[in-house]
């Protein structure tokens, strides 16, 4: 294990403090990931485990790569993955209650064997030979140093993965497009269907949310003249995301129907 | 012409011409086919004329490298075991081609494929006796299952998928054990004296009894599954009532054949030793065979399964007479090989017929066949008299010989055995009572007898029965130079009569 | 500082990883998750690449993040047809490998 | 030993004839039968110059031999298709063609409304085929071709009108019944084969004195079996009276003159062998004792003609057996009862034919009654039969019965007064019960059925009835002639002149045997001629009636023990087949099927599962490398 001590440079000292400082953080997000219930929540404790790998890879003399984590990856990797969280229901959040009988004991032994096992090997790994640095390997910079690498000795891959993002950014293009399996019907068709359906419930087109509402906001039902809320007034959407309000706290007292003939 | 080779590839040749005619044209494809088996049938017998009676070695050897890294080669030559046999199966295609002249129809596909599949499975049947390379014969042994399983499963009738699955999985299993053991010889060519895969070669492979008795099972039971041996007969009976007559016929005329063929061929001499351990095992077991296949014979009352059940029996006694070690018991077993190729040959085409024109394959509903249509009828009739080994036709003589070549080593088995002679009386004549004699059953007054193609197809088969009969010396005298020779390299001779040791 | 424990950070950091995959239900959580245990692997390269003295791991790391990057691309692209298609982004749902 | 190229003609002839009527098919209708009688007749007269040949030549040259062409030959197995014509078979040879010819002759005319005529003469010649090839085979192995080809003949003549279902199964039984007689054969030869080295009549002979007792025993009891199924003895005489389902000429020819005797002529051939083997030759008399008196019991029951006389034959078989038995002293009369009984009762079941023929087919004698004016031909020379099986003198059977029960008789000790006894009884029997015979049928009281008009047959049918009947009436004198057969067949048998005491002289044994038949024949007199017979078979006759008519119980006990266990047991194979090693091998399949269906759960199709799965691999994976680099 000693064979891993790092003897070099003079960052000795205050990278240790970096060290302690910031992995128990990291650790800490990462189990936070788990826990937490909502996904959004999950993306940002995700994002300061990026953040905080940045500045590992800084403190390692990976300049390049820290800065790379922090603008590709906490920039704009993660910024997809909030966007997305939106599209789906940024609200949403997983029930923890496990569903398929065994799995967590399953993952929760495979995961103490593995990182034990993963740990000690670790540990028990010797390297024969002190660690070097990168003091030699960056003594022309570190982004010239990759850049040297990237394209001389790694310029077919380089080259490949570029075809690999296009690719991918093409496929994610295809997947997203959305394929009409039929014609989009006329409006002829549309109005026919509206008139000569089974009820005329709809025919003259469905409530607008906020309709005799205490409040007129989109997510609160219209009020049927019986003072009933109707469900069928809110986006699909908004219902299946959950964040509507529940219709029922809206509706009226029971109208006092004689007082009004009297009135 | 004595090419092994050649001949090979004539049915192949036939085939790719069947493949080029037009789907439409199904008469040309069939006479096609039919051109082809004959010419193929006549090259053999020209070959076999040229065949040197006294020469115990291979003949008409031909050897061509095919995947040299592993020393393997496109062998083949033949001895007098192996030529008999392929003179049966040439013989039969012809015949199997001209008697099932409508059994295509119905099939899953076309009838021309029928024909391409027959033809290939000709040249298989050619090969797979003519091998004289280990890993030629396990590729073609295995490679012949395919077109039989789509013969079966895309021609026959009833459950033919399930039959056809259950033949080829059996089968499968046993080649599975076999190829073990070849590669374990070929591993221990390597060590002495270089890889190899000719038989010649391997059967002078030094091993340990151990190692002998693990290789010889691993050849045993693939043979023994081919050639149904109790109590690995149960695919039997399916595949061949599920399979069209004509494909029934090459099954068990040929392809099962295989399998005492194989014993002969690769288990005698491959593990000499081994193949004396185990002799009283499989003397049982055979035993067992004769006298089970005719019980439950008698018991069946669908026709094929009963021709299936007997056809059990008599592999029973084929395999009886190889592992007896006598010269009469291994030359009658060969004699037996070709005379049971033509007498179930004769009774799955007579009764392939009698099925197809009364529709329905249980013998109950037959009745009184022989006043209706009395050339079928004798014909069957026949055809069962030589499955019961009545003396005069061919199958007496490999019987009898088995059964006394038996019983100067073992009495006790033989005698169990001639049980199986009156077993065979009544599995024969109980369905000639119930289809051919009796009042004419409802539904079979109008059955047609047979016509000019049909008793084409059926009379050499006839007359190959009856002549066998009563002059088996040109077949025996091939034959028996090959058995003594199996058996002096065995390192047996005939038990001396003893003259009840007086 | 004993560089092993950056090793150590990303072993555990890869584990944590694999278990959110396990347990959560969430698609774009497992999707993060993936990012965990493929970011544990820069680390580790990282460490690697310092304690070797060359850039290679760094190399290798970036090529990771690429990759990653594609990958998160086309895999949101797929859950979000499945969510359109299933108004959901629970993995338990798409389970049609069954049969 | 002489050679002669003509011996072959005797087969070739009559399977010539066979094969050319059952190839030409209905084309053959109008002369098929023509040309089935010319070809047996044709054999006659090979068969007669053959005598003429051997008549001039001494004792010793008279065999003569054929070698057509090798048969068999494996290693030390070597039997050739070859033939042998000496004095025994000579005798045969003149008996089957004879006979056959006047079968034939009579079937001409007794088959003439059947549309299947041609097939019938097709059969009848095969059968003289390979009945002449069973007698002239040189070696047991040809032997065996002829012996399984008239079981083959025999099976096609009983089924003859196979479509009554009954008479299918009757010719099934008698094919099977002989199959297990069959067996018998093969077994000696096999034995032969294994202790002698050899299947040849000459190589066995010359080899017995180098043989073990034990050894030629049990060659002679398996000899004795193939003799008693084939010759309907005990224990496997049950399939002959159900082969009387075969058309009468048929029964004449073959189940009482020529193939039924077969075993007789196998004992009498063996003779060697059983001359060494003193054990089997005792079981021979004993079967030969229990059939003759067997058969005779049945016969005083049977209401059936034919079955009647199927038992006689039974009963007269038993007699040549016994005879046989009892070693060279017997051979020669045992040959010479089978010619005798050869004539007399191939015309009795001729004249049985005759009456049938005329009667519309009715076999029940309780039916018939005062024939004797509407057929005299039939009663003249049915009747002379008659006499001649009683052993009345001077007919035939006067000659060779008296012969064996003599013998019998003298045959030593305790051995020989119950074989005596026995034979006396048997002639006893067969007095009363062929008197029983002829007094239903010829005598007495009208009781036909009301359609019935009997009338003479025609002379294709009665002529060839003369014949036999004057053979019935002469044959015994002529053979007995200064013991002209005995004489004749000399040769053959090592016939050791031991001058034994003669227990009885021969005189007071025809007296004996004349006081049984007349005891006999009095008291059929008095039970059926005095009586009125009821023309249904009275139910409320005593047990030993009842068991006689249902011929002592052998199909009861071959179904309690052999038929019923034996059907059992077919269906338990069958189920077993099904259930038990198809099980196991399905079992197999299910096996395959059920664990892939439990690892299937497995695959839940859950993304996460699939995760976990590889995380725990990965693990393990871990696991593995931890412990290598331990």
């Amino acid at each position: 294990m000693l064979d891993l001590a790092i003897s070099v440079g003079q960052t000795q000292t205050p990278e240790a403090v970096l060290f302690w400082v910031l992995a128990p953080l990291t650790v800490a997000a990462a189990l936070g990931m788990l826990l937490v219930k909502k996904a959004v929540h999950s993306a940002i404790l995700m994002a300061s485990v990026m953040v905080n790998l940045a500045v590992f890879y800084i403190a390692q003399d990976a300049l390049f790569l820290g800065i790379v984590q922090i603008v590709v990856y906490t920039g704009a990797v993660m910024m997809l993955f909030l966007f997305i969280l939106m599209l789906v229901g940024v609200d949403s959040s997983d029930s923890l209650t496990e569903t398929i009988p065994g799995l967590r004991p399953i993952a929760i032994v495979a995961a103490v064997g593995f990182g034990g096992l993963m740990v000690s090997l670790i540990g028990r790994a010797t390297l024969g030979r002190n660690a070097i640095g990168l003091d030699a390997a960056n003594s022309l910079g570190n982004v010239e140093g990759i850049a040297q690498l990237l394209f001389s000795k790694y310029v077919w891959p380089f080259e490949v993965v570029s075809a690999l993002l296009i690719t991918a950014a093409l496929g994610a293009m295809v997947l997203a497009h959305h394929q009409s399996i039929q014609m989009r019907p006329t409006q002829r068709q549309l109005s026919t269907q509206r008139f000569r359906g089974k009820s005329l419930a709809n025919a003259a087109g469905l409530p607008a949310p906020g309709v005799f509402a205490r409040h007129n906001a989109v997510d609160v039902p219209a009020l049927l003249p019986d003072g009933t809320p109707a469900a069928n007034s809110i986006n699909a959407t908004l219902q299946a995301r959950g964040d509507m309000l529940n219709s029922g706290t809206f509706e009226l007292g029971k109208v006092d129907t004689s007082k009004g003939e009297e009135k | 012409m004595n090419s092994l080779v050649l001949l090979m590839l004539l049915p192949i040749i036939g085939s790719i011409a069947v493949a080029a005619t037009p789907r439409t044209k199904e008469v040309l494809s069939k006479q096609l086919a039919l051109a082809t088996t004959v010419i193929v049938a006549i090259a053999t017998l020209a070959m076999a004329m040229n065949f040197q009676r006294d020469n115990v070695d291979l003949q008409f050897v031909e050897k061509y490298s095919w995947i040299p890294t592993f020393g393997i080669n496109f062998s083949v030559g033949v001895d007098g075991l192996a030529l008999v046999l392929i003179l049966m199966s040439t013989i039969l295609a012809p015949i199997v081609v001209l008697s099932g002249w409508n059994e295509a129809h119905g099939g899953r596909w076309s009838v021309k494929t029928f024909y391409i599949l027959i033809l290939v499975l000709e040249t298989m049947m050619i090969g797979v006796f003519a091998a004289t390379d280990v890993f030629l014969f396990y590729v073609i042994f295995e490679a012949m299952l395919i077109p039989v399983y789509l013969l079966i499963g895309g021609y026959g009738t009833g459950e033919r998928s399930a039959a056809a699955v259950k033949f080829l999985i059996y089968s499968l299993f046993g080649g599975l054990l076999m190829l073990a053991s070849i590669i374990a010889l070929y591993v221990m060519s390597g060590a002495q004296g270089g890889h190899t895969f000719d038989l010649q070669a391997l059967s002078q492979l030094e091993m340990s009894s151990t190692t002998q008795n693990f290789l010889f099972l691993g050849f045993f039971i693939a043979f023994a599954i081919k050639a149904p041996l109790w109590p690995l007969h149960t695919w039997l009976p399916d595949a061949a009532a599920s399979a069209t007559p004509g494909t029934s016929v090459l099954l068990l005329g040929v392809l099962d054949k295989v399998g005492t063929f194989g014993m002969i061929r690769y288990c005698l001499t491959l593990f000499p030793e081994a193949s004396k351990t185990f002799t009283p095992l499989i003397m049982v077991l055979a035993v067992i065979s004769i006298v089970y296949g005719a019980i439950l014979a008698i018991g069946q009352k669908d026709l094929k399964r009963l021709i299936a059940f007997t056809s059990i029996s008599h592999f029973g006694f084929i395999t009886m007479g190889i592992f007896a070690m006598t010269s009469q018991g291994h030359s009658g077993a060969t004699l037996y090989m070709f005379n049971h190729g033509f007498s179930t040959a004769a009774l799955f085409i007579v009764g392939g017929w009698m099925i197809a024109r009364r529709g329905s394959s249980t013998i109950a509903d037959f009745g009184g066949l022989q006043r209706i249509t009395p050339v079928m009828a004798w014909s069957f009739f026949l055809a069962g008299m030589s499955s019961l080994a009545l003396p005069g036709l061919s199958s007496f003589v490999s019987e009898f010989l088995v059964l006394v070549g038996t019983f100067t080593r073992y009495p006790v088995h033989a005698v169990i055995a001639t049980f199986g002679i009156v077993l065979a009386a009544l599995y024969i004549l109980i369905p000639v009572q119930k289809a051919l004699h009796g009042p004419t059953a409802p539904g079979n007054e109008e059955l047609r007898d047979l016509n000019i193609r049909e008793k084409v197809a059926i009379a050499p088969v006839m007359a190959m029965i009856i002549a066998l009969g009563f002059y088996p010396s040109p077949l025996l005298n091939v034959i028996n130079p090959a058995s003594a020779h199996v058996i002096a390299q065995m390192g047996f001779t005939d038990p001396a009569p003893t003259n009840g040791d007086k | 500082m004993d560089a092993a424990n950056y090793l150590y950070l990303s072993a555990l950091l890869f584990t944590i990883g694999a278990v959110g995959v396990v347990v959560r239900r969430n698609a774009i959580v497992v999707f993060m998750c993936v990012e965990l245990m493929l970011n544990a692997a820069n680390l580790a390269f990282v460490t690697f690449s310092r304690i070797n003295g060359d850039l290679n791991g760094q190399v290798v790391a970036f090529f990771t993040m690429v990759v990653a990057a594609c990958e998160v691309v086309v895999g949101l692209a797929i859950i979000v047809t499945i969510y359109r298609s299933r108004r959901s982004a629970s993995v338990d749902d798409a389970s049609l490998l069954k049969r | 030993m002489t050679t002669s190229n003509s011996l072959v003609y005797l087969i070739a002839l009559p399977l010539l004839g066979a094969t050319i009527l059952l190839l030409a098919g209905r084309r053959a209708d109008k002369w098929g039968h023509i040309l089935g009688t010319l070809m047996p007749a044709s054999s006659f007269a090979v068969g007669l110059y053959q005598l003429s040949l051997m008549l001039g030549r001494s004792a010793e040259e008279r065999p003569v031999g054929q070698k057509l062409f090798e048969w068999i030959s494996v290693g030390s197995f070597k039997v050739d298709a070859g033939l042998l014509l000496d004095q025994l078979s000579i005798c045969f040879v003149l008996l089957i063609t004879g006979v056959g010819t006047l079968i034939h002759i009579y079937s001409i005319s007794y088959m003439s409304h059947d549309k299947d005529r041609r097939r019938f003469f097709a059969y009848l010649n095969l059968f003289i085929a390979a009945m002449l090839l069973l007698v002239l085979g040189d070696s047991y192995l040809n032997l065996y071709v002829g012996w399984e080809g008239v079981g083959l003949a025999s099976y096609l003549l009983i089924g003859f009108w196979n479509q009554k279902p009954a008479y299918a199964t009757a010719s099934k039984k008698a094919f099977v019944m002989n199959r297990v007689g069959d067996m018998g054969l093969s077994f000696a030869i096999m034995i032969a084969f294994a202790t002698v080295g050899t299947v040849s009549f000459a190589g066995i002979k010359e080899q017995v004195d180098q043989t073990s007792t034990g050894a030629l025993t049990a060659i002679g009891i398996m000899l004795l079996v193939a003799a008693a199924g084939k010759s309907a003895q005990f224990p496997l005489q049950a399939w002959l009276g159900d082969a009387m389902a075969g058309p009468t000429p048929v029964s004449a020819l073959i189940h009482a003159a020529t193939m039924v005797t077969a075993g007789v002529y196998l004992i009498t051939r063996s003779n060697f062998i059983f001359d060494a083997a003193p054990t089997a030759q005792l079981l021979v008399v004993i079967v030969g004792a229990i059939t003759l008196l067997f058969g005779a019991l049945i016969g005083t029951a049977k209401d059936d003609i034919k079955k009647a006389l199927a038992a006689s034959t039974m009963s007269q078989i038993g007699y040549m057996t016994l005879a046989a038995g009892l070693g060279p002293v017997g051979y020669a009369f045992a040959i010479m009862h089978l010619l005798t009984h050869g004539f007399f009762k191939a015309g009795m079941f001729l004249g049985a034919g005759s009456v049938m023929h005329g009667m519309n087919d009715q076999v029940n004698m309780r039916k018939y009654g005062a024939l004797r004016k509407f057929m005299p031909i039939t009663f003249v020379t049915f009747g002379l039969g008659y006499l001649a099986i009683l052993g009345v003198p001077p007919f035939a059977g006067f000659y060779s019965k008296d012969m064996i029960i003599e013998t019998a008789f003298n045959a030593g000790g305790i051995k020989g007064i119950l074989l005596g006894s026995a034979t006396l009884l048997g002639a006893g029997i067969t007095a009363f019960y062929m008197s029983r015979v002829m007094i239903l049928t010829f005598t007495g009281t009208k009781r036909w059925d009301e359609d019935a008009h009997p009338h003479e047959s025609p002379w294709l049918m009665w002529l060839p009835m003369a014949i036999l009947a004057i053979g019935s009436v002469s044959s015994g004198f002529l053979l007995s002639r200064g013991d002209a057969l005995v004489n004749w067949l000399h040769p053959l048998f090592d016939h050791h002149e031991e001058h034994k005491h003669h227990l009885l002289q021969p005189i007071v044994v025809s007296g004996l045997a004349l006081t049984m038949v007349a005891i006999g024949v009095a008291i059929a007199f008095f039970k059926y001629s005095r009586q009125e017979v009821a023309a249904i078979a009275p139910e409320n006759v005593s047990v030993l009636t009842k068991i006689a008519r249902q011929d002592l119980m052998q199909d009861r006990f071959n179904e309690a023990v052999f038929m019923r266990p034996g059907q059992q047991l077919t269906q338990v194979l069958v189920k077993t087949d099904e259930a038990v090693i198809d099980g196991t091998v399905r079992a197999v399949g299910q096996l395959a099927m059920s664990s892939s269906s439990l690892l299937r759960g497995v695959q839940s199709g859950f993304v996460r599962s699939y995760a976990a799965l590889i995380f725990v691999g990965a693990a393990l994976l871990i696991a593995g490398i931890w412990v290598v680099v331990q």
